[in-house]
Parts: structure tokens; C-alpha cells; sequence
């Protein structure tokens, strides 16, 4: 193992706050019981999960009873769209979606395509946003959802929700059962976040993109959304989630919500310092480089970006071997041969595709590890372009 | 997706990468599926390989490939060069996962192109 | 809040072992890379997830790769039940169950239900047991399923489930696609666990009934057996379960199933020994008692008893104002103004019905803490039942 | 479910419980949804109850809302007492979720039976 290790993946997942964490151990040592527990043990399990309740809540500017915990953002995003499409009193069978949105929310919907809904994905264009009008001509009179993520996971862009919301909400003043999903992963604790200037229906988040841990995630559920749960069989969560509680995970995620919310600017702040000064230096220092995503609508801690004539997984293990943490594309769709289809999205090359690195800044990286990941990058990058066949004719004698 | 210590050595420090301007013979191919490419250049002496270099754009296990391609081939005859098969090659880099096989039938076929 | 405090719900979930809880700190202080990631954090979080595997596999003599976590026992009789039936490829749609499910079974059964598939829920007798007779007739040819709980939660019998397995295994070796679910999550911990010898297919652990933290389950699914995943969008535990792993709490479960495995005999006879020293002093001390389900076969550390005369609830209550806890009827259905299902299906009347307790013995519990326990409730009982009209004739005069 | 103090206090401290003798009405009414029961056992003289007792089987709020009401009735004249509703009795003990409800209305019309 190197030396030094830098963590540059926080999109990824991000290291557990040593308060969320402290918050967590008292949790499991002193709040065993079963919340649903008659008895003065389960009363205070139950009490704990009632205060993490409300601190989710301030996160997003929501009402505690319209928070639902789950075992994380991918639950949270399948309960967001099977519930509200298998729990639809009307016949119609269509969803609007963008074509940028992170695994679990494809894999619902390409699960809902086979079983006969129909699906359209909405283009982002070359700066990863959707559109509006698109949001506008795609909607159709049977269109029971929507469902469009806040920000992106690989590119950090912003998609405009609040116009999409104002859309929804007119649609439903005239008649329609229409309904908006926002999947908030990626945006909270990096952006300000209040479910009614969003005008969402429903909006997922997960821990531990938050600095708490793994394994537990909410779905926000506007009073009033019929919901079809999908975990069933227990009376938890008001009948909507079945199953007995991550009492210490959800402890932790109450914890975590309300230390982002304290610290959100200073860690915006933070963030935006580094990922810019890194974006500046290899913007100096490397050629052909190619930054992806819009430059202005987008996440303060991310930066996506291409290096030409190389792939970016090679690129990856090279810095992993000096001990530095990135990605390529989502987590969760490592190891398929695909490029990203987020990337491909933007309607780049493939080469570019490829070639692309994700580096999430968080709240311990400093200066230095900018510094140090700036150097070993340009080492790097030379000596994979020196490899590659890409830039160099083929002579062939 | 984890790598052996070996690989991952490959990937930090390829060896034989590059090309040669003396070469007797030289081969590309592009595996049409992901797009992957190995560039590969020799010296062939008296039916020997005496010096190979290569070229690799793709996933790790194309750059792996290459690099341990050009070790094993330095120093055989053609003849056995040829003998070589895409199992080998998995051998001795010490195996992938099977979705990764053609990287090594990518590394063979160059190496059968450049023979030809 | 009482001085003593004496925890005697150990069915409805248990403390967390400090072991277990050592191993989940430091697991959330040193692996909080996600497993999906690539790079060293990632490894080293994945590879801790593997280990925790192998020690769940290892609990009930299955391979490492047969076991799928899930965020607790609820998800995973989900996930076995439906799974099982939506990946059905034959046009079956029958299923048969016993009347004495924990309510996340029953509760699926009866969601599939009105989707239209045919369930037959086998009856118990006085004992709290199923007939393998019973099994036999209920098998039809369409029958896709059958989901038998391996020992029940409120009363602790113990189903002939090997034999079911045997039965089952005869005919699939005739050629139906027929299948078995067991939910072994009060089992497991308190019995030797052998998904061989037992000739399941399926079967369901909960991390929290084994000393471990609650928000993390798992389910065993035999090689072959064609599951349809539920949560979906990410390629986590080979594509049957979508979702960021919940780590801490796997390593937890790891360390606890280590653990339960290692001191399954001591343990066993602990709770054994306690339970029956507490139903030898109840019976001596407090007359008009039934005790519930089977004597002999049954979990060795729950004692499920009918006070005649009153209800259960208000002992309940009585009890935990003296810092004893114990419940009536599962955890989840608390709350509910049926008396517990799982009681009335043993035949017994409505008061025996309404006036069970569920006293559930644990590693930690000691002598002293049945003798205090049969102390307050001799005296509670009394009290109760020195309110009771029920034994006392009504005299209008 | 939780239950107010007061509430524990009721259930671990019943005021009243019991049968008189001496009773001048008695009257029991049964739930027949739940089976849950009360008794209900009164000295009235001179148009006031003096004594109340009652017996209770059942949820904690029906063994609760005997004990309040047995608190609340002793020394009010019979006009006054059938003057009282669920609700007089649901803000004596505290609120009840509204699924329990039907113990206060139990208790009531245990009252209005002994008083006919
Ligand atoms: C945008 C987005 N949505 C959903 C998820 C899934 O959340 P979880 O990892 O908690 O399942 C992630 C992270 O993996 C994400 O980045
Ligand atoms: C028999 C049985 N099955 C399933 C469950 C549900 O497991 P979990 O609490 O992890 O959702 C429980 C416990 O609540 C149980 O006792
Ligand atoms: S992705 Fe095809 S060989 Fe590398
Ligand atoms: S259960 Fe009906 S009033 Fe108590």
C-alpha cells in the first residue's frame, strides 16, 4: 500500500464523520430495541428514529411524517418509481426520464419497459442538462411520472427541477395524476435543497454519500402521493417500507443530515476551492484534455474530465498504485465493457468517452492533495500516452 | 474487478512499449467490439524474434496483454511465436475474467498479423 | 426509568454483541470504501464484505456465493417469495404456506394474492405445527412454491421442514418446478443450521436475532435456483440485489454469525436453562397459566404463556413499569386490535388468545433476572386479575 | 404506541377497582368487536354517586378509562354524570390514538347502562 492515500471519489461514497460515527456507536450500545416495541427499549429506539426523522427532514424542507427511510438511494429510487406507477389508480402507462440518470433509476424503468410501460429518455445535449421544452412535448396526456435527477452523479450537472416542478404541478391544476421524482443523491449536502422550490413529489436521498454510512437511504413522499409499497408485510414507516429499522444507520443518516446542513456552505466553499484550482492546473498542465458537462450548472466538489488518446481505467490503476482513490463512470457500472453512457450522452467521441476521469473533492482533501494528485496525473497521463497507438500513424513498412 | 500484483505492475511499468524504426515486421488491430488496439513491431532475425515493442489504447487488459505478449515472444523462434495461443497468454499474465478473454485474443491476432 | 432493567425480548431483537459492535466501528472507521469502486478503498471494503460472507455461508453450511444480504429478514422473505414467483417460467401460480408466518411472509402472500395467485395457508393444530401430511395434499401440480418457516416467533415451534425439503426434493426429481422457502431468522443462532440437511432452497437469515445490529439481513439461495431480483439497477450481489452495500452492518452480521456458530452450544443451554426454570416457578406460583405451542419442539429460549383472566398488553405494560420487557405477539403486529394470529391458530380461545406473553431469553440474562421477573409478574398478575370481571359472576341486584 | 405517565400510572395504580357490595347500580357492557369488557359497580344517594367501582378486562386503554372514570363520576349527581362524553373522558386520560377510541365509548355506555 502507498504511503500516501488520497481520497478523490466522493461521489463514490465518502468517509464516515467521526461525530456520525460517535452518534452511531452510542446508537448500537444504548438504543438495541426493536422500535416497534411496546416496551421502554423500544420507546427509545422509537424516539431516536423519530429525532433522525426530523433532521432528514430539515435537510430537504420537508415534514418528518413525509420521510420514508430505506436501505439506501437505489431502494429509495425503486420505491419512488414502482410505488407511484404500480400504485397508479389511472390505466395510463408512460414515464418521462432523462437519458443521464443514475443505474437504479434505469434499471426500474427498463423493468417497468418489460412489463409494458413505456419509457422516454429526454437528451442532454453536450452540457449534460435536459431540456424543458423537451420535459414539455415528451409529458403526454397518460404520463403518470417523471422522474429526472437533481444532479448527475458522473458529471455534477444540474438539472432544472424547479422549471420541471412548476410544469408537473400546472399539469396536475388541470386534471392530470402526474407526478415528479427527483433522485437528490448526489445534490444533497452539496446544494441547498427544499422539496417546495423543487416542487417534487417524491425525491431520494442516501447516507452515505452524506458521511454517514452505508446502507441507509430516504425517499421524501409529498403528503398525499399514493404510494404502492414495495417492501411489504410490517407496519413500519406507515405501511409504506416493511421491515425492522436500521435504528444505528438511521441514527447515523439524522446525524449526518444535520451536520450538512450547519456546514453546507463551508464545505461548498471547500470543495468549489479545490475542484477548481485542479481543474486550473491540469487545464495548464496536460494537453488534450477535455473537461465534461457544463462548466457552470453543476455540483461545487466534481470534475469529469477526458484525457485524450487514453483509457480512463488504465489511467485509474495508476493512480490507485500511488494511492490515489477516483473513478470511472458510476461505481456501479464499473467493469462492463461500455463506456459510460452518461459520457456518451453528451455526444462525445468514444474515444472521449472513455478516456474520462471522475475526481470528487470532500471535506478532509486539502491543498497538498491537490497538489500531489496533479503531479502524479501528468506523470502518469505521459507515460499511458506514451504507450498509446492513438495519436501516432501506423507505418507500416 | 480486482487485479493481481503482477498486473497491476504491468500497468504501472510496461515493458517493451513503443515502436521500432528498424522493425521487419509491424501489426495493428482494432478488436471491433470495444474498440481496443494493440500496435505491435518487430525485429525478426533468422527466423527469430530478437526485439518486439508495442503499442496498446483500451482497457487494462489490453495494456497487459501487450506488455507480457512482448516478453514472451523475445527471443522465440516464429515458428513457436506462432504456436503460442490465447491461453497461454492468459497463463501467464495469470488469468482474467472471461469477459476480458479477448483482450488476450486481441494480443494473439496481432501477433498471427504481424507473423503473417 | 426503573433501576433494574431486564431485557426478556430477545425474539423481537437482541443487544448487540461488544464484539460485534467493535467490529462494525472499526469497519466504519477503516472500510468506507464503496465495494463497487475500483480502486484500494473500494478493494479493501469489498474484501471485508467477502469475509463477512463467508462467515454467514459458513453459519448454515452454504457457499459463500449462495448468499445474497439484503437490509434485513423482512427484504429477504421478499425477495424469496417474489423472486421466486416472478422468475417462475412455468404458468403455475399456486403457493402453500403455513397460518403461522411472521408477518413480512404472510404479508407477501397475501400481496401476491391479489395479483391473482392461489395460496393455501396449512393449519397448526394445538401444537403450533404443520402436518407433513398436510403438505402432501396441499402440493398440486401448479404449485410453484412453498414457504414454511423454520421456527416461529411468537410461540418457537420448530416445523418439520426436512422432511417438507425431502418431499419437495421427490418432486422436483419428478420434474416440477417446485421450490422451498424457509424463514429460519428465530432459528438461526438458537439451532444447529444445515441448508443440506434441512433440503431447502431458500432461506432466510436477520442479523439483529443474532446479537448483530438491525438493517441488515440475508437470504441463502441454493445454486440454480432462478430469483428475480426486486430492488434492481446495480450489479451488486451478482445482479439479485441492487444497492450500495450496507458494510458496517455486513461485517457485523459477519462477526455475529462467527460467533453464533462458535458458542451455539453454550448459548442454547443458557436460554434453555433459564426459560425452563422461568415455566417451572410460573407454573409452581401462578395458577389458571397455558402454556403455548409445543413443549418439546420448540426454540430452547422462548416461553410463550396465557394468563388467564386478563390481557396481555396491560401485563405488558405492568411489567415494563418495573423494567422488564417482554411482548405479546410478534413486534410488528403490536398495535393491532386482533389478538396474534399465530395464538389463535392453535385453536385456542379468545381470552387464552389475548392474554399470551412472549418471555424471550438471552446470552446476557442471568438467574437473578427470572427470579425478579416471576416476582413482579406474581404480583402484577395478581393485580390484573384483581380488576378482571371475567372470573367473577355479574350480580344485579 | 406510547402512553402517557399518567396512563402507566392508571395501569400500574387502578383507582377504584373492584365490586360493592353495597352497589345500588351495576351495569357491564361488552365490546363486541374486541371482546373487551367493563363493570361497572355504583353507590348513588340523594342523586350523587359516592362510591364507584370497576372491573376491567382488556387494552390498557379500557383498563384505563375504568379507572378515570371512576375518578371523574365519584361525587357528581347522576344529571351531571350522564352529561359526560368520549370526549370529557379522552381529555381526562390524555388522548387515545384514534383506533382505541372505542374503550372510551365502552366506558360511557357502561356509565349511561348503570345509571338507566
Ligand atoms: C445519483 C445516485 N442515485 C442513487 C444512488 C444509489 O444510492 P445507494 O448507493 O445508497 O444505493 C447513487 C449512488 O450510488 C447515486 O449517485
Ligand atoms: C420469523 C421472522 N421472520 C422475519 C423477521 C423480519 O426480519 P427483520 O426484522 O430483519 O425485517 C422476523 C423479525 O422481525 C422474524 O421473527
Ligand atoms: S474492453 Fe475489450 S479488450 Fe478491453
Ligand atoms: S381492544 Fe377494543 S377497546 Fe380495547
Amino acid at each position: 500500500m502507498p504511503d500516501r492515500r488520497i481520497y478523490l471519489d466522493h461521489s463514490a461514497t465518502t468517509p464516515v464523520d467521526p461525530r456520525v460515527a460517535n452518534a452511531m456507536a452510542r446508537s448500537v450500545a444504548e438504543n438495541f430495541g426493536n422500535p416497534s416495541s411496546v416496551h421502554g427499549f423500544g420507546q427509545q429506539a422509537r424516539a431516536a428514529v423519530d429525532r433522525a426523522r426530523r433532521e432528514v427532514a430539515a435537510l430537504v424542507n420537508a415534514r418528518p411524517n413525509e420521510i420514508i427511510f430505506t436501505s439506501g438511494g437505489t431502494e429509495a429510487n425503486n420505491l419512488a418509481i414502482r410505488g407511484v406507477c404500480h400504485g397508479s389508480t389511472v390505466a395510463a402507462r408512460h414515464i418521462v426520464t432523462s437519458s443521464i440518470e443514475h443505474p437504479s433509476v434505469r434499471g426500474v424503468c427498463a423493468a417497468l419497459e418489460s412489463d409494458g410501460w413505456e419509457v422516454t429518455r429526454l437528451p442532454v445535449y453536450e452540457h449534460g442538462i435536459v431540456r424543458i421544452e423537451d420535459v414539455r412535448h415528451a409529458v403526454r396526456p397518460d404520463t403518470v411520472l417523471v422522474t429526472i435527477m437533481l444532479a448527475n452523479n458522473e458529471i455534477g450537472t444540474v438539472q432544472p427541477i424547479s422549471e420541471i416542478g412548476a410544469f408537473v404541478r400546472e399539469r396536475r391544476a388541470a386534471g392530470q395524476k402526474l407526478f415528479l421524482h427527483t433522485d437528490a443523491v448526489q445534490a444533497a449536502g452539496r446544494m441547498v435543497l427544499n422539496v417546495e422550490d423543487v416542487g417534487c413529489d417524491l425525491l431520494t436521498l442516501s447516507a452515505h454519500k452524506l458521511y454517514a454510512p452505508k446502507g441507509v437511504g430516504a425517499l421524501y413522499a409529498r403528503r398525499g402521493v399514493r404510494l404502492m409499497g414495495q417492501n411489504v408485510g410490517g407496519h413500519q414507516e406507515r405501511e409504506r417500507r416493511a421491515g425492522t429499522e436500521n435504528v444505528p444507520g438511521i441514527v447515523a443518516f439524522g446525524e449526518a443530515a444535520k451536520i450538512a446542513r450547519e456546514e453546507l456552505f463551508e464545505r461548498t466553499a471547500h470543495d468549489a476551492a479545490l475542484r477548481d484550482k485542479f481543474e486550473r492546473k491540469v487545464g495548464e498542465l496536460i494537453p488534450d484534455v477535455v473537461m465534461n458537462g457544463d462548466r457552470e450548472r453543476r455540483l461545487p466538489h466534481l470534475s469529469n474530465t477526458s484525457f485524450r488518446y487514453i483509457e480512463g481505467e488504465g489511467l485509474l490503476i495508476n493512480l490507485d498504485l500511488q494511492g490515489i482513490a477516483v473513478s470511472t463512470g458510476s461505481a456501479c457500472s464499473s467493469g462492463t465493457l461500455e463506456p459510460s453512457p452518461v459520457i456518451r450522452a453528451l455526444g462525445v467521441d468514444d474515444e472521449i468517452a472513455r478516456g474520462s476521469l471522475r475526481f470528487s473533492f470532500g471535506k478532509d482533501n486539502t491543498d497538498l492533495d491537490v497538489d500531489y494528485t496533479v503531479e502524479v496525473l501528468v506523470q502518469a497521463v505521459e507515460r499511458l500516452r506514451a504507450l498509446s497507438p492513438l495519436s501516432r500513424p501506423l507505418v507500416v513498412s | 474487478m480486482s487485479y493481481s500484483a503482477t498486473f497491476k505492475d504491468h500497468l504501472a511499468h510496461p515493458r517493451n512499449a513503443g515502436e521500432l524504426p528498424e522493425a521487419t515486421a509491424v501489426a495493428e488491430q482494432t478488436n471491433p467490439v470495444c474498440g481496443d488496439r494493440l500496435r505491435l513491431s518487430l525485429v525478426v532475425h533468422n527466423g527469430r524474434i530478437e526485439v518486439a515493442r508495442y503499442l496498446a489504447y483500451g482497457c487494462p487488459p489490453t495494456l497487459v496483454c501487450g506488455s507480457v505478449l512482448t516478453e514472451l515472444i523475445t527471443g522465440k523462434t516464429t515458428t513457436e511465436a506462432k504456436q503460442l495461443t490465447r491461453a497461454d497468454l492468459l497463463n501467464a499474465i495469470g488469468g482474467l475474467p472471461s469477459r476480458k478473454h479477448h483482450a488476450a485474443a486481441l494480443a494473439i491476432e496481432a501477433l498471427n498479423a504481424a507473423l503473417r
